[in-house]
């Protein structure tokens, strides 16, 4: 079927940029000055494990040798040990992995859905006084300055008002104690996660919402719309069944291109909120000179990003019979 | 009565500038089963005139004055609603085959079958079908192409489509919209054909817009030159043909290459055989007047007025004595 | 040049072109579609040859092949008895020179960033005529002759200020003012209204007849073809079907499909002629 | 075909000899300033130019003033505003009122030098790709991709990390080169529709080289369309860099409106001193708010049809 074949094309061409960054990141820290070994193996370890370490990295081969330990690396999840933690890189990474994809799917689901609802029925009220508003208030969310923002909400609602913790993720009490069930636990992270989604969707929402505006106002201009009207159609069924599915194809595509744009927010989020995120992690390594960790932690954001594209390509591909069929 | 009274119609369109005429006192009726055809060049207002009886202008354009009686009923002033259940259920619209008139996500039948069903809400499904079925039947596309998509469809069978829409809720009148326009032109013949043979058939009133004075030949019974918004010249397919007195009409048609030549008008003497002046409509100059090779000083300083040369035949042309 | 009198303007022999429809740089998918599927023409010196066909019927090709905006995947194309497809450097130039296109759609033809002087002396700098002077004065006459005069009026205007039938009179300014030998107009009046296209058509006659230049008139109408050329060429899905003078061709179609069109074309039985 | 006289004396009136694009560009900025969108934008834009003038005479006045070495001997933790200090002074006695000025000349020069590389990268890149097709097309654009999935902001840390303290001409160099793909995108796909356009072909016809075809014939065409976008760049511009700053990795040597939020952040006043914690945040949103609006009222008076691919940054 022609759909299979072009999700299969598209994970191919994935799979081949996830390689290209693999290796781009291999010739940037061989380039960079310094000493890649001192790099990889903190300095207060044994000699004996730091010695297993370059063997086990390929340190102590030719530059060739030590690229396809490199990548056999990668796929076998040996990044190194983390100069911080003193534990496997994988390991960190296994545990901060989750609650990024936690954070990050819920925000662009739910500004992605928010924004593209209110822009549709912004668009179909083009030229009224609730239009101009609704767009002007999208422009500034969209073009509020993250962190600060993140920093004002944790100022008013958590310092100041004090209906949210002021960051982390978890309340320690609350799963010490043995009597906590899964909602309990469940109930504690949503309190903690709300701030920063909250920050993260008003980041957001205002850009999908001004896409999906400028792609409805497209689709109205289209021949078809005229048919459904002609057709004796009432307005809320041509503005629900004809141009609204022909208007979510561009803004699909378009969070699909700012899904890096995303995570960037994504990385800050978290650092501000202190949200143990594989984004926060990366800005922490970099910030610790934690080479082994920054390296891997940026490899995986890369993939969540990728994989990320994938998941918007089959929804487009869905979403538009011309590419099924 | 007549099934459709246009009158005194005059459509304009407010650019940021100005306020654009774009028809421009346009009057005319038309009988049950009739057909009449509109002529005329790109942007001289035939389609703004097509999409004004169905209230379907774009949200710029605005019916100026003027009436539009269909059937009883002025359409002008209806509710929405009630328009809307005039929409399709008893005019219907074929649109230019150029024109992406197909929603492109959703299937040709399903586009059909929501015409048929929000006009006979009480219908089945199973019945729906049997319908487009036999619609499918008449403009010849077999039955198991109905669920298509938009894109699995050739030009010419997307047109027939369009026709086979236009007739699911048998209108009392159609208004097609260059139907032809960029199909090949043996294509371009079939669907003429079929949409000549289903007029006469079904004994449905048709507007047929083009700016092919050839293709309105071949269809219609009345033709309406237009020219810069105005109708300057109606009458009888055979009385327009046989003897044009509107010199923007003898230039259309003296222009008009057949396979067999340029078309040749048999009376070769400039305008216009003796006929009576019918009522002054018009205050404003000829639109034609600085192409017309025959403009007089008149011509430039009053306004053309409508003459009746025969009582089926007229033309706004002031050198008409 | 050695010009032998006998030498025809232009000869096709079993030309072919395939266009595939992906270019991705990790999947080439099979699909390919032909355009142009062995077509042999000749075009004397002097006369207007038409080529009749359909939309998709590979004529809008045939003509870009003809120019050398593409190439040909298979047959050989032979301009005043040389074969063009190696054409480089100045060889190539001196073919640009001999060789014209009057295109379709007169709203899309001219750089609207340019002024119609610009437009129609450019092709006078490609060609290295340095003298500004020479250059207006070749302007002018090529605007004249298309009909747009005064041409030092027109000069300074943009495209946007024209009529469809003015830009595409300024086109076949700047198509003709380097004197080509061989015009290629592809549908150059499809864009155009009725009473326009009529202009058009007995401009590009009147062209002919004063230029000698050699024509090659692409259409879709039947009508028009007969109106303006000698020889006619029917094409159909990327094969000539028919070619012959034309009024035979009208009048004993030796083909089922140009027997088709030519009864597909309108017909005003009504009048009394 | 006959011209009546109108049209004649239409083509000799000074408004017909002015340039086209001249034309073109008065009818547009009247379009542009009709619209309370672009006036906002300029509005706005104006009052930051007027800062980023000024923020030279503080330190001529008194050197107490200077944003980055100027201390007030007499203060030595953060105070709120004062005659002294419009805006109060941050923990070590440095005026924030000069910090915040300054932060609007560095927020132009990243802004529009960035945006302007990346732009000049990005036509040129899509220009290349969209005319030259082909292999060539598809290995920029795939390239471009690539560069597109990169989060950018977290690409320059990790560069950072590697090659060390970053000054602030090479941010501007990084952030311009991992912003050009959606330009080239967006000029690409303008050039795909321009190549299909007769008058180019009608170029090649005549016997134009490839050369005088991209830049006499496709630049001037897409050239409003990259002005559009360095608007929209300018403001992603100056976001990446105030990200960077407030996360510890800008230019040490410099005040940006990212450091002061940093130095906010980090030294644990982000709750006592609001007067220090407010002012860089705002100014920060609504240099980019007014950027953003002069794109939005641009993009309105150029075909909105040419924007399929809207960008976030």
């Amino acid at each position: 079927m022609h759909f299979r074949k072009l999700i299969f094309r598209r994970i191919i061409e994935v799979m081949a940029i996830f390689f290209l960054i693999l290796t781009g990141l291999f010739l940037l820290f061989h380039l960079s000055p310094g000493d890649p070994v001192s790099r990889m193996v903190q300095p207060g370890m044994s000699a004996e494990d730091a010695s297993m370490l370059i063997s086990q990295l390929g340190l102590d081969q030719p530059l060739w040798l030590q690229y396809l330990y490199y990548v056999k690396n990668f796929f076998t999840g040996n990044f190194g040990i983390s100069f911080h933690y003193g534990q496997p890189v994988i390991h960190i990474i296994g545990r901060r992995l989750p609650n990024t994809i936690l954070l990050f799917t819920t925000s662009v689901i739910l500004s992605a859905a928010a924004g593209v609802f209110w822009g549709k029925l912004v668009a179909w009220y083009k030229g009224r006084p609730i239009d101009t508003w609704v767009t002007i208030l999208a422009l500034v969310c969209h073009t509020l300055f993250l962190p600060w923002i993140a920093l004002l909400f944790i100022w008013i609602f958590a310092y100041h008002v004090g209906w949210f913790p002021l960051n982390g993720m978890i309340t320690p009490e609350v799963w010490i104690n043995p009597s906590a069930g899964f909602l309990t636990k469940a109930a504690d992270i949503g309190h903690h996660m709300l701030l920063p989604l909250l920050t993260l969707f008003i980041i957001h929402v205002g850009s999908y919402l001004l896409i999906m505006r400028s792609s409805m106002l497209e689709t109205l201009k289209e021949d078809y719309i005229l048919t459904a009207r002609a057709k004796g159609l009432s307005e809320k069924r041509v503005r629900n069944r004809h141009a609204a599915p022909n208007a979510y194809l561009p803004v699909v595509t378009s969070i699909g291109l700012s899904l890096a744009f995303s995570i960037n927010g994504g990385a800050l989020t978290e650092t501000v909120f202190s949200w143990p995120g594989i984004g926060r992690e990366l800005i922490f390594a970099v910030s610790n000179n934690d080479y082994p960790l920054a390296l891997a932690c940026f490899l995986f954001i890369s993939l969540v990003v990728l994989v990320a594209n994938v998941i918007v390509d089959v929804l487009y591909a869905y979403l538009d019979p011309r590419i099924r069929y | 009565m007549a099934l459709l009274e246009v009158e005194n119609l005059t459509i304009a369109y407010k650019t940021r500038r100005e306020t654009a005429i774009a028809a421009d006192r346009v009057n005319f009726s038309l009988e049950r089963g009739r057909s009449v055809g509109i002529v005329g060049e790109s942007g001289c207002g035939k389609t703004t005139l097509g999409m004004a009886l169905l209230r379907l202008l774009p949200s710029n354009g605005f019916v100026k004055k003027g009436r539009v009686t269909f059937d009883g009923m002025d359409l002008l002033s209806l509710p929405d609603t009630r328009m809307q259940r005039v929409r399709w259920k008893r005019i219907a619209m074929i649109f230019q085959a150029a024109m992406n008139a197909w929603n492109p996500v959703q299937r040709i039948g399903d586009q059909i079958l929501e015409a048929i069903r929000t006009h006979d809400p009480k219908i089945t499904k199973a019945e729906a079908v049997k319908q487009v079925e036999q619609l499918y039947e008449l403009v010849e596309i077999p039955a198991d192409r109905i669920f298509d998509f938009p894109h699995q469809y050739s030009g010419g069978m997307k047109q027939r489509a369009i026709i086979a829409m236009a007739l699911a809720c048998s209108p009392d009148l159609i208004i097609a919209d260059e139907p032809t326009t960029a199909l090949d032109v043996i294509v371009q013949d079939q669907i003429l054909q079929k949409i000549k043979a289903i007029q006469k058939e079904k004994n449905i009133a048709l507007i047929f817009i083009s700016h092919d004075i050839g293709v309105v030949a071949g269809v219609c019974h009345e033709i309406m030159v237009m020219y810069r918004g105005k109708i300057v010249e109606a009458g009888r397919r055979e009385e327009v043909f046989e003897v044009p007195v509107h010199p923007y009409t003898r230039a259309l048609l003296s222009s008009y290459l057949t396979i067999d030549g340029v078309f040749e008008i048999r009376d070769k003497q400039s305008p216009a055989p003796p006929c009576t002046p019918a009522e002054p409509l018009s205050k404003e100059l000829c639109g034609y007047v600085h192409l017309c090779p025959h403009a007089s000083e008149a011509c430039r300083s009053r306004p053309p007025q409508w003459r009746e040369i025969t009582p089926t035949h007229k033309v706004l042309c002031s050198l008409c004595r | 040049m050695p010009d032998t009198p006998a030498e025809p303007m232009v000869q096709i022999q079993g030309i072919k072109k395939t266009y595939s429809e992906d270019r991705s740089l990790f999947a080439r998918s099979a699909q390919a579609l032909t355009a142009i599927d062995g077509v042999s023409l000749c075009i004397e010196k002097g006369e207007v040859f038409g080529l009749v066909g359909a939309s998709g019927s590979g004529k809008t090709t045939l003509g870009r092949l003809l120019l050398k905006l593409e190439e040909i995947d298979a047959g050989q194309i032979r301009f005043q008895g040389k074969d063009i497809s190696g054409l480089k450097g100045a060889a190539l130039k001196d073919f640009r020179r001999r060789v014209q296109l009057i295109p379709q759609d007169p709203y899309q033809s001219l750089n609207p960033y340019m002024s119609i002087f610009d437009t129609v002396a450019e092709p006078l700098i490609i060609h290295g005529i340095r003298s500004s002077e020479a250059r207006r004065q070749k302007a002018a006459q090529a605007l004249d002759a298309a009909g747009l005069s005064p041409a030092a009026d027109f000069f300074p205007s943009y495209p946007h200020q024209l009529s469809g039938g003015q830009r595409q009179r300024a086109a076949i300014a700047r198509a003709m003012v380097l004197s080509p030998e061989f015009v290629i107009a592809d549908e150059p009046t499809s864009m155009l209204d009725a009473t326009i296209s009529f202009t058009i058509f007995k401009l590009l006659a009147d062209l002919r007849k004063t230029q000698g230049v050699t024509l090659l008139f692409i259409t879709h109408d039947l009508a028009a073809a007969r109106f303006l050329c000698d020889r006619i060429a029917v094409i159909y899905k990327g094969q000539i079907v028919e070619s012959g003078l034309s009024e035979q061709v009208i009048n004993n179609p030796g083909s089922d499909y140009t027997r088709a069109l030519i009864n597909a074309q309108p017909r005003f039985s009504f009048v009394n002629q | 075909m006959n011209f009546s006289a109108e049209t004649r004396a239409a083509c000799n009136t000074a408004a017909a000899k002015r340039s086209y694009n001249l034309q073109r560009f008065l009818d547009g900025w009247a379009l542009f300033y009709e619209n309370p969108v672009g006036k906002l934008g300029v509005f706005l834009l104006a009052c930051f130019g007027v800062m980023a003038l000024i923020s030279y005479i503080p330190p001529l006045i008194d050197p107490m003033y200077h944003p980055m070495t100027g201390v007030d001997p007499w203060i030595s933790n953060a105070t709120g505003p004062s005659a002294k200090h419009w805006l109060g002074t941050d923990n070590l006695g440095r005026d924030l009122f000069t910090q915040l000025l300054t932060g609007a000349r560095i927020a132009f020069m990243v802004g529009i030098s960035a945006a302007f590389m990346s732009i000049v990268f990005g036509t040129l890149i899509g220009m290349i790709a969209g005319y030259a097709g082909r292999v060539t097309d598809a290995a920029l654009m795939r390239f471009a991709d690539m560069i597109m999935v990169m989060p950018s902001l977290l690409v320059v840390l990790l560069l950072a990390s590697l090659f060390g303290q970053l000054n602030i001409w090479i941010i501007v160099l990084l952030i311009a080169l991992f912003r050009w793909p959606g330009v080239s995108r967006v000029i690409r796909s303008q050039t795909l529709s321009l190549k299909q356009r007769p008058f180019i072909d009608m170029a090649r016809v005549a016997g134009a080289s490839h050369m005088r075809i991209i830049f006499r014939h496709i630049l001037p065409n897409v050239l409003p369309m990259a002005c559009l976008y360095m608007t929209f760049r300018v403001t992603s511009a100056i976001i990446v860099e105030a990200a960077l700053a407030f996360l510890g990795f800008g230019d040490p040597n410099t005040v940006s409106w990212g450091m002061m939020l940093q130095w906010v952040w980090k030294t644990g006043h982000m709750f006592q001193a609001p007067y220090w914690l407010l002012p860089p945040g705002i100014c920060i949103s609504l240099i980019t708010l007014s950027f953003y609006l002069i794109g939005r009222a641009m993009e309105e008076v150029l075909d909105p049809r040419l924007r399929k691919e809207e960008n976030f940054e």
